[in-house]
């Protein structure tokens, strides 16, 4: 069945790869956020590819609406927190935040 | 009528007190209110648990529905969060002006989402119970903007936790594209089939193991729980791992039976990873971090054992058994690590100076009572009897050998003694420090009576469940 | 016939009546220094411990006599329950314990008489008698037992009191270290005894299969051949290291000649008359296993004969009169024990008793001499005696003439028996040439013990006294002692005149029953018989070496210390090492106390850095682990994500290898 | 049916704890009700030996109530039953930890100056545990027990110990606990595998030899260590130095006896075939860990180390007893377990005499005592020689089974076991020698006092059954003599199913191909 050779899954593992890479290599907080965002519009995009032409189109939809709105939450959290960091550091490099180790 | 209320109340009321409470701490200015609000929902949360909101069937019963292993799990979680509400009531007020308003309410989504996770039915509603129990905690953590620790535990949990939710879903998504539906019912039977359903499990794994502070995802536990405050923590290591755990009960059937092993190499790791990271370390929050990473190794262990067995017949029970198991070991940890968490924020009252083994040097001469409750809860999680934390691990072991994995079991249980080793120092440093050794001052003003009692009830749980583990295992039987 | 335990419980009930003065005097002292003790009462309850038991012996030695086989027994059923041969706490008189229980109480009753007079004014008097009536106790049960473990706890027994006597004046070290090295050696020589009678208990079955600890039983099964050959062979030779380690043969006699640090008494009693002949009275009673083993029984006769002619050279240039006779006690037991081994069993017992009585004699006259002189032992700084001790003299010389074989006294018939039992015995290693060699290297033997002794009466008794001591007299409670054992060493000549003087043995006949056992293998050297002319020959050697010895000792030593002190020089090589000891205690030290000690020393350091080093080593390896594992959390956030991607793809890797 | 006694046994000294625990008085008050609690003990201990019947073999007095059921899916679960039951095997065992508990008490009274309310909570609960190890005839309980009577003496060394203790009692903890956890394992082997962890039930079932040999090897290794033998004994001397004179006496007098008592009732009890097959090895292995440590104790220069290697040396003796596998040598390991006991705990009461009035331990040190405290000099020499097997005390019936037993088994074994009677001879004369003869090297030594009042009743209690056993050894062999034969048919069993094993091996392996083949099953 060639549904899973669409070129949209290839977009949406490329998408979900971008996202980790970035996550990885990234040391500025707002970047390292932006790139979870990628990774959870991949899932966004596979949900709907998946469902395109089903009788799922309506359950995937409210499933991509779901994650959009958990996104949201995540952001304002993440950068509320991002900016507490900010204030105390004064630098969004992560590298900044390695004080707790051992 | 009255049934689908009651089979939603163990959820529905934790986040109905969030609500209100936030509203009325708006309106009135008064943080007192949240709080015994807070109480109350948790309070109804457990009665109605045990109400018999549990197994019910009904509209959205396809959805959610909490049997009797979720049900304990949402009442422990419950009964943790209003332990750590008492535990906190005072513990910030001396030197933060934070509005303690917050803490009530944080606390009560916690057990929320984990209640949603241990009912639910359906792959999106894990997920939302798993964002829903982490971003009240990534406040929490943060909860002292002013200090860099706590900001920079908060940070590195939420990136990681984001991540991890990026793994949930792309892994809810491979699932949903190749089997169309996220039921749990209905992928648990196309177990195996196809790898793209197997490689979303996967994904999904991570995210759980992730939330479970298993190897190697555990990094972020050690830095979470040193920064966070002390009440903070107990709350984190008594529930985070219920929320995973209720999770994995649910996805790891999705994984084809012959991948045991992949499990099994996990639980191992963090089992090693754990007790060998605990071993040379100074800071007592930093020890009980890696400690609890070895617990979750342990849980792991069953988890892994329950999905071992090939034909149905035998999977049904070893499933069951490593539920019960799980789910005791759940308990009895939880309640031990709350404790010792209890006893340490009681001694700091605020401070900050119980944080090394050296402040504990030879606090069985200035707070006994401390000592021996302290001596008792790290007892327990080195799982010696008569502790709730003996039969925990001897559950999970005999899980391990109703599924044959025998060699498995003695490397466990072998590298759970190195376990005890850390522990057995911070008893030391209690107990046998040399007479003339100069010891740290005494923690000044008088012991909070609500985080008294909240660490006395986590000891009286270690305890009956030390003596008589046949209590808790009918109720979860059942 | 419940007198039987009465004879071992006397000498107990005195021990502990004894034990409980010397505690109360203890307690005495102190609350103030210079309690007096009642030296008088405690010497009585000792010494009337010992006459009682004696009396009691004497009536079961006339009770016995109209038993039918003169055989009387007293038991306390399974005493140690084994779960296969019962073990009974058992007595037996019969022949051979009756006269062995009479020497033993009768010498003792003397020596403890004796005693009460030489410990006199010794701080530890009531702890001497205590241990004195406790050795006698358990002397009794070893010769009364009639099963090897009880022989064993008698045996036993008397190895703890001769340790505790001989390191009586324990303040100083080399009396401890003397009697430790005294309980240690005959301790080497129990675990042979032990293993032999396990090999007793299971390879002598009776016809029913069933192993047993009694004599009787087990001379039986060997008597009836249920045992293998090389079996009874172990045995015996166990029994016999056993019996070395007891009776001081080669190579167990090490501790005898150390043992003279404990006080005279304790000499006399354990180590010349009573416990050293425990080992040739083990022989004895178990004679059938050496009768059925030719091995066992040669190996005792020719070990017998070699410690009597070592010892014997000892005895010549010993200085102190307590080793010399020392030594010569070691060359008596090889002479019994060469006796045993030829089979002469009766000649060697008539040699023991006779024995008991003139060394016993001769240790107690050389402790009124020791105590006359002040406590001066060393015999060239002694002479001239015979005009201050005239007692003493007399009775020594009776003793010595015995022990030197001269004609007519006891010792000349009792060893003249034994030698014509080598010659006329049981061919040793199975031909006759050995009994021949055997019976040379005894003739030698006997003429170096003619000489030694009375090199002895000389340097002591005659020539001018060499000391600025002048000897006082000893009290009445020494010297009565030292004139009943003289008529005793006299009277004993009658027990076993040669046959050639008429039928008249009364020991050998007495003994028969016990000796009987075997029917004709058992008295081998009765069964041959000496030709009469043979007799007078062998009376004859006999009486011509004890002569020569004699004046050889009056030539060397007649003429006072000066002349006899050249005479050594002249062959100082020899000298040298006599004096010496052939450096055997230097030579056991090497060997055993070093090697043991730095076994010790080197088990001390494998176990420390070896084995604890495996146990530390883990611990070591677990915290390098630890240290690796913190190394990994370095706080940086890239590092957490790089584990949490890595750990992703590996779980999904996994998986999908895994379907 | 009185089966009231032995919850008893467990229950007062776990009261006395609690009573110590709560009460407010001071420190002499404490050590009265301590000891209060302690004689009942006791008393309740004897009473049970008079009662027990000695012709019966198996358990008496047995009191069990069901605790909790362990599902095993498939509907049904393994019965855990709270069952406490006494018999032949643990009679003795019990009897002594109840007459060592007023021993601990006066002993501790002399050394123990600080913090005395814990010292005796954690000796009442160490009790407890022990009797609890001895009653129990279940499997889980017996390893609850197993386990709690740890955490007792990891405190009582750790507090009150010498400079080291922190180190001595991490090593005994860990070690044991090493050795246990495995033992864990195979016991939830047996539990899911034959549906039943009652001792009683387990020993009835005939496992198969293979299963069995993997158990027997698991719980060998928990009672090697506990034992200890000889591969896994350094935690021994350490935790002893480093220990206080009663949690010495304790350690010494009854810890040490389960591991001989564990091998016994679950290794040859439960595991008869595999017991067969490991037999030798184990014999073996005491044998040299006989004369291994008696050559280790030679070395030492500390009285204290030396005593503790001469219980290595003792247990050895045990185990070669126990490992022949016969009527004399199940006997005599039985009762040289308490023998070893009562005259390992005198030596170590008398070290803690010593310990009390000069604080050090080199046996340099002293010298010439018997003419300073004669008393003492007494106690101890009737000690050493208790240790050495002198006939008329109780080490001697005890040594001579052993021995005897192991000679049964096989010559060349016995002859080794039994050279540890000479060494045995060696150092502790040596030793003896060194501290009480010879003349008075150090001042302080003029000034010691005698024995006091307290000294000589803990002294008294320990002499009295040593002194019994020496004079009347069949009343204490003749109650364990039906238990002991109920194990030899344990035995015969083993060697039966083991002979069947090697036998059908041998024959498929005969079918194969012609080849020698070995004969049938070892004996």
């Amino acid at each position: 069945m060639t549904f899973f050779g669409a070129p949209v899954y290839f977009l949406a593992v490329a998408l979900f790869a971008l996202g980790i890479f970035g996550f990885l290599t990234r040391r500025n907080a707002i970047v390292v956020l932006m790139s979870v965002e990628l990774m959870l519009n991949a899932a966004n995009l596979t949900f709907l590819a998946a469902a395109r032409g089903t009788a799922h189109v309506h359950e995937a939809s409210a499933y991509a609406i779901f994650i959009i709105l958990v996104a949201a939450a995540e952001a304002a959290v993440g950068l509320a927190l991002v900016l507490a960091l900010f204030r105390i550091k004064q630098s969004t490099d992560l590298d900044v935040a390695s004080d707790l180790k051992g | 009528m009255s049934d689908d209320l009651l089979r939603f109340a163990p959820i529905a009321l934790p986040i109905a007190g969030a609500v209100l409470g936030m509203l009325l701490e708006a309106l009135l200015r008064k943080p007192k209110v949240a709080m015994w609000l807070t109480v109350a929902s948790l309070a109804g949360s457990i009665v109605s648990v045990f109400g018999g909101a549990t197994g019910l069937a009904g509209y959205g019963s396809e959805l959610y529905t909490l049997d009797a292993a979720g049900g304990i799990l949402t009442a422990g979680a419950s009964a943790f969060a209003l332990l750590a509400l008492f535990l906190s009531v005072n513990y910030l007020k001396p030197q933060d002006d934070e509005f303690p308003g917050e803490i009530p309410i944080l606390l009560a989504l916690v057990p929320a989402g984990i209640g949603i996770i241990a009912g639910a039915r359906h792959a999106m509603m894990i997920f939302l119970g798993i964002e829903l129990l982490s971003v009240p905690l990534y406040a929490l953590v943060a909860l002292r903007r002013a200090n860099a620790a706590a900001v920079e535990g908060a940070v590195k949990y939420f990136l990681l936790g984001a991540f991890a939710a990026g793994f949930i879903t792309f892994g809810m998504s491979l699932l949903f594209a190749s089997e169309h539906s996220l039921d749990l019912d209905a992928l648990r039977a196309a177990a195996g089939r196809s790898p793209v359903a197997a490689a979303g499990t996967a994904l999904f794994l991570a995210g759980l193991l992730f939330k479970l502070s298993a190897a190697p995802f555990h990094f972020w536990t050690p830095d979470a729980y040193e920064g966070a405050a002390t009440p903070v923590t107990a709350l984190m290591a008594s529930t985070t791992k219920i929320g995973a755990v209720a999770g994995l009960l649910k996805i790891t059937p999705l994984l084809p039976a012959s991948a045991w092993p992949a499990l099994a190499a996990i639980a191992l790791l963090s089992i090693a990873a754990g007790n060998f990271g605990a071993l040379l370390q100074d800071r007592v929050k930093r020890i009980l971090a890696y400690s609890s990473v070895a617990h979750a190794g342990t849980i792991l262990l069953a988890l892994a054992a329950g999905l071992s067995a090939a034909d149905p017949a035998l999977a049904a029970d070893l499933h069951s058994a490593a539920s019960r198991a799980s789910v005791y070991y759940l308990i009895a940890y939880g309640a031990s690590a709350f404790g010792a968490f209890g006893i340490i924020a009681i001694l700091e009252r605020g401070g900050d100076r119980f944080r090394t083994i050296g402040d504990f040097r030879g606090l069985s001469r200035r707070q006994p009572a401390a000592a021996w409750l302290l001596t008792f809860f790290l007892l327990s999680l080195g799982g010696i009897p008569p502790t709730g934390g003996f039969w925990a691990k001897y559950f999970v072991f005999a899980t391990a050998v109703q599924a044959g994995q025998l060699w498995i079991a003695v490397a466990g249980i072998i590298l759970s003694v190195v376990g005890v080793a850390y522990y057995l120092r911070i008893v030391a440093t209690c107990f046998m420090a040399s007479e003339d050794a100069e010891l740290g001052a005494p923690p000044q003003g008088k012991v909070p009576l609500p985080a008294l009692l909240a660490t006395l009830a986590a000891g009286v749980g270690v305890l009956v469940l030390g003596f008589a583990p046949a209590e808790l295992l009918g109720l979860i039987g059942r | 016939m419940s007198l039987l335990p009465l004879i071992p419980l006397f000498p107990l009930v005195g021990a502990a009546a004894c034990a409980i003065l010397h505690a109360r005097t203890l307690a005495a002292r102190r609350r103030d220094a210079g309690a007096a003790q009642n030296e008088r009462v405690v010497g009585a309850i000792a010494t009337l411990a010992i006459v009682a038991s004696f009396a009691v012996s004497v009536a079961g030695f006339f009770i016995i006599q109209h038993e039918p086989e003169r055989r009387v027994a007293w038991i306390v059923s399974n005493w140690i329950p084994t779960g296969g041969q019962t073990i009974d706490f058992g007595f037996v008189l019969d022949p051979l314990s009756s006269v062995m229980c009479l020497v033993v109480s009768g010498v003792g009753a003397l020596i403890h008489m004796y005693a009460t007079g030489y410990m006199r004014g010794d701080k530890g008097y009531a702890r001497f008698f205590t241990y004195l009536n406790l050795f006698v106790a358990a002397m009794l049960i070893l010769v009364l037992a009639d099963s090897l473990p009880i022989l064993f706890i008698g045996w036993e027994g008397v190895g703890l009191c001769s340790y505790l006597l001989i390191g009586f004046w324990h303040e100083n070290m080399k009396y401890a270290e003397a009697g430790q090295k005294a309980f240690v050696v005959n301790r080497i020589g129990d675990f042979g005894f032990l293993l032999a009678m396990f090999g007793a208990a299971t390879w002598c079955v009776d016809a029913a299969g069933k192993g047993s600890f009694q004599f009787a039983a087990i001379n039986e099964s060997v008597l009836a051949g249920h045992v293998e050959p090389w079996q009874v062979t172990v045995i015996g030779l166990l029994l016999f290291v056993g019996a070395c380690g007891k009776s001081a043969q080669l190579p167990l006699y090490v501790w005898l000649p150390d043992a003279m640090a404990g006080p005279t008494p304790v000499s006399a009693l354990i180590h010349a008359a009573t416990m050293v002949t425990a080992g040739v009275y083990l022989v004895i009673r178990m004679h059938p296993i050496f009768d059925a083993s030719v091995l066992a029984s040669s190996v005792v006769a020719c070990v017998g004969a070699a410690t009597a002619l070592f010892a014997a050279t000892m005895g010549l240039v010993a200085r102190d009169i307590k080793k010399v006779l020392a030594y010569s006690t070691i060359s008596q037991l090889g002479f019994l024990f060469l006796g045993a081994g030829c089979g002469a069993y009766d000649a060697s017992f008539y040699h023991l008793v006779t024995h008991a009585f003139f060394k016993a004699l001769l240790f107690l006259g050389a402790g009124a001499v020791i105590l006359a002189m002040h406590h001066e032992q060393d015999l060239f700084k002694m002479g001239g005696l015979k005009r201050a001790l005239p007692l003493e003299y007399r009775t020594m010389f009776v003793g010595a003439a015995a022990l030197a074989g001269i004609p007519l006294m006891s010792g000349f018939f009792s060893k003249d028996e034994i030698l014509g039992g080598v010659l006329a015995g049981r061919p040793v290693f199975g031909n006759e040439q050995i009994n021949l060699v055997l019976y040379v290297v005894g003739a030698a033997t006997a003429l170096m013990t003619a000489f030694y002794t009375f090199r002895l009466i000389y340097l002591a008794f005659e020539g001018e006294s060499r000391s600025n001591e002048h000897p006082h007299a000893n009290p009445a409670s020494m010297t009565i002692p030292l004139a009943a054992l003289a008529l005793l060493t006299i009277a004993a000549a009658a027990l076993g005149l040669p046959s050639v003087f008429g039928e008249f043995k009364p020991l050998e006949h007495w003994l028969n029953p016990v000796l009987e056992l075997g029917g004709e293998s058992g008295n081998a050297a009765k069964a041959h018989g000496l030709s009469h002319s043979a007799q007078w020959l062998l009376l004859g050697a006999s009486a011509a070496i004890a002569m020569i010895g004699y004046s050889l000792a009056r030539a060397t030593y007649g003429g006072g210390l000066a002349k006899s002190r050249a005479r050594a020089e002249a062959m100082p090589g020899i000298y040298k090492t006599l004096v010496d000891r052939w450096y055997v205690d230097e030579l056991y030290h090497a060997v055993f106390t070093k090697t043991l000690r730095l076994a010790g020393v080197v088990a001390g350091l494998f176990d420390a850095y070896v084995v604890d080093g495996a146990v530390n080593g883990v611990a070591a390896s677990a915290k390098r682990a630890a240290a690796a594992a913190r190394g990994l959390a370095d706080g940086k956030l890239q590092s957490y994500s790089l584990w949490f991607g890595a750990g992703a793809v590996a779980l999904v890797a996994a998986v999908l290898l895994l379907i | 049916m009185n089966d009231w006694i032995l919850p008893l046994l467990v229950g007062i000294p776990a009261l006395g704890a609690l009573a110590v625990a709560l009460a407010p008085a001071k420190r002499d008050g404490l050590f009265s009700l301590a000891l209060l609690f302690c004689a009942a003990e006791a008393a309740l201990a004897i009473f049970t030996f008079t009662k027990f019947d000695g012709t019966n073999p198996n358990e008496q007095f047995s009191f069990s109530r069901p605790w909790f059921a362990l599902p095993t899916g498939a509907g049904e679960a393994v019965p855990v039953a709270f069952h406490l039951g006494i018999d032949g095997l643990s009679l003795l065992l019990v009897a002594l930890s109840g007459l060592l508990a007023p021993v601990i008490l006066l002993s501790a009274k002399g050394h123990i100056e600080r913090r005395e309310r814990e010292f005796l909570v954690w000796s009442l609960v160490m009790i407890a545990g022990m009797q609890g190890v001895f009653l129990s005839r279940d499997l889980l309980l017996f390893y609850f027990f197993w386990e709690i009577s740890l955490i007792p003496l990891y405190f009582i060394i750790g507090i009150w110990g010498g400079p080291r203790r922190v180190y001595a009692t991490v090593k005994f903890f860990l070690y044991t606990l090493a050795g246990s956890v495995v033992m864990l394992i195979a016991l939830l082997y047996l539990a899911y595998n034959f549906g039943t962890v009652a001792i009683q039930e387990l020993s009835t079932k005939d496992i198969p030899v293979r299963a069995q040999l993997g158990c027997f090897l698991a719980f060998a290794l928990a009672f090697a260590i506990k034992v200890p033998m000889v591969p896994f004994h350094t935690w021994l001397p350490d935790a002893h130095v480093e220990a206080p004179t009663a949690g010495s006496i304790v350690l010494a007098g009854v810890l040490l006896k389960m591991g001989t008592y564990g091998f016994l009732r679950l290794g040859v009890g439960m595991f008869p075939a595999a017991a067969v097959q490991c037999g030798p090895w184990i014999a073996g292995i005491g044998a040299a860990g006989i004369i291994y440590g008696s050559l280790l104790a030679y070395g030492q220069s500390d009285m204290k180390k030396l005593i503790a290697c001469s219980s290595v040396a003792h247990m050895g003796t045990i185990v070669v007893g126990m490992f022949a596998l016969n009527a004399a040598g199940l006997r005599g390991g039985i009762l040289q377990m308490i023998n070893h006991g009562l005259s390992t705990g005198l030596l170590f009461l008398l070290v803690g005499v010593l310990y009390e009035r000069r604080h050090v331990r080199e046996i340099a040190e002293f010298g010439g005592l018997a003419q300073v405290i004669p008393a003492f000099a007494v106690v101890l020499t009737v000690a050493t020689f208790s240790s050495i097997g002198l006939p008329g005390l109780n080490g001697f019936p005890g040594e001579f089974l052993c021995l005897k037993g192991a000679f049964d088994a096989s010559p060349l074994l016995g002859a080794a076991a039994a050279v540890g009677t000479v060494l045995g001879a060696v150092y502790m004369l040596s030793m003896l020698r060194r501290v009480a003869f010879g003349p008075i090297t150090r001042g302080e030594n003029q000034k010691l006092i005698d024995l006091n009042g307290r000294e000589w009743a803990s002294a008294i209690i320990l002499l009295i059954p040593m002194v019994w056993i020496g004079l009347q050894p069949s009343l204490f062999i003749k109650p364990t003599e039906p238990a002991v034969d109920l194990l030899i048919s344990q035995i015969e069993k083993g060697r039966r199913s083991l002979a069947l094993e090697n036998g059908a091996s041998l024959k498929i392996a005969n079918a194969g191909a012609a080849e020698t083949g070995k004969s049938g099953g070892r004996r």
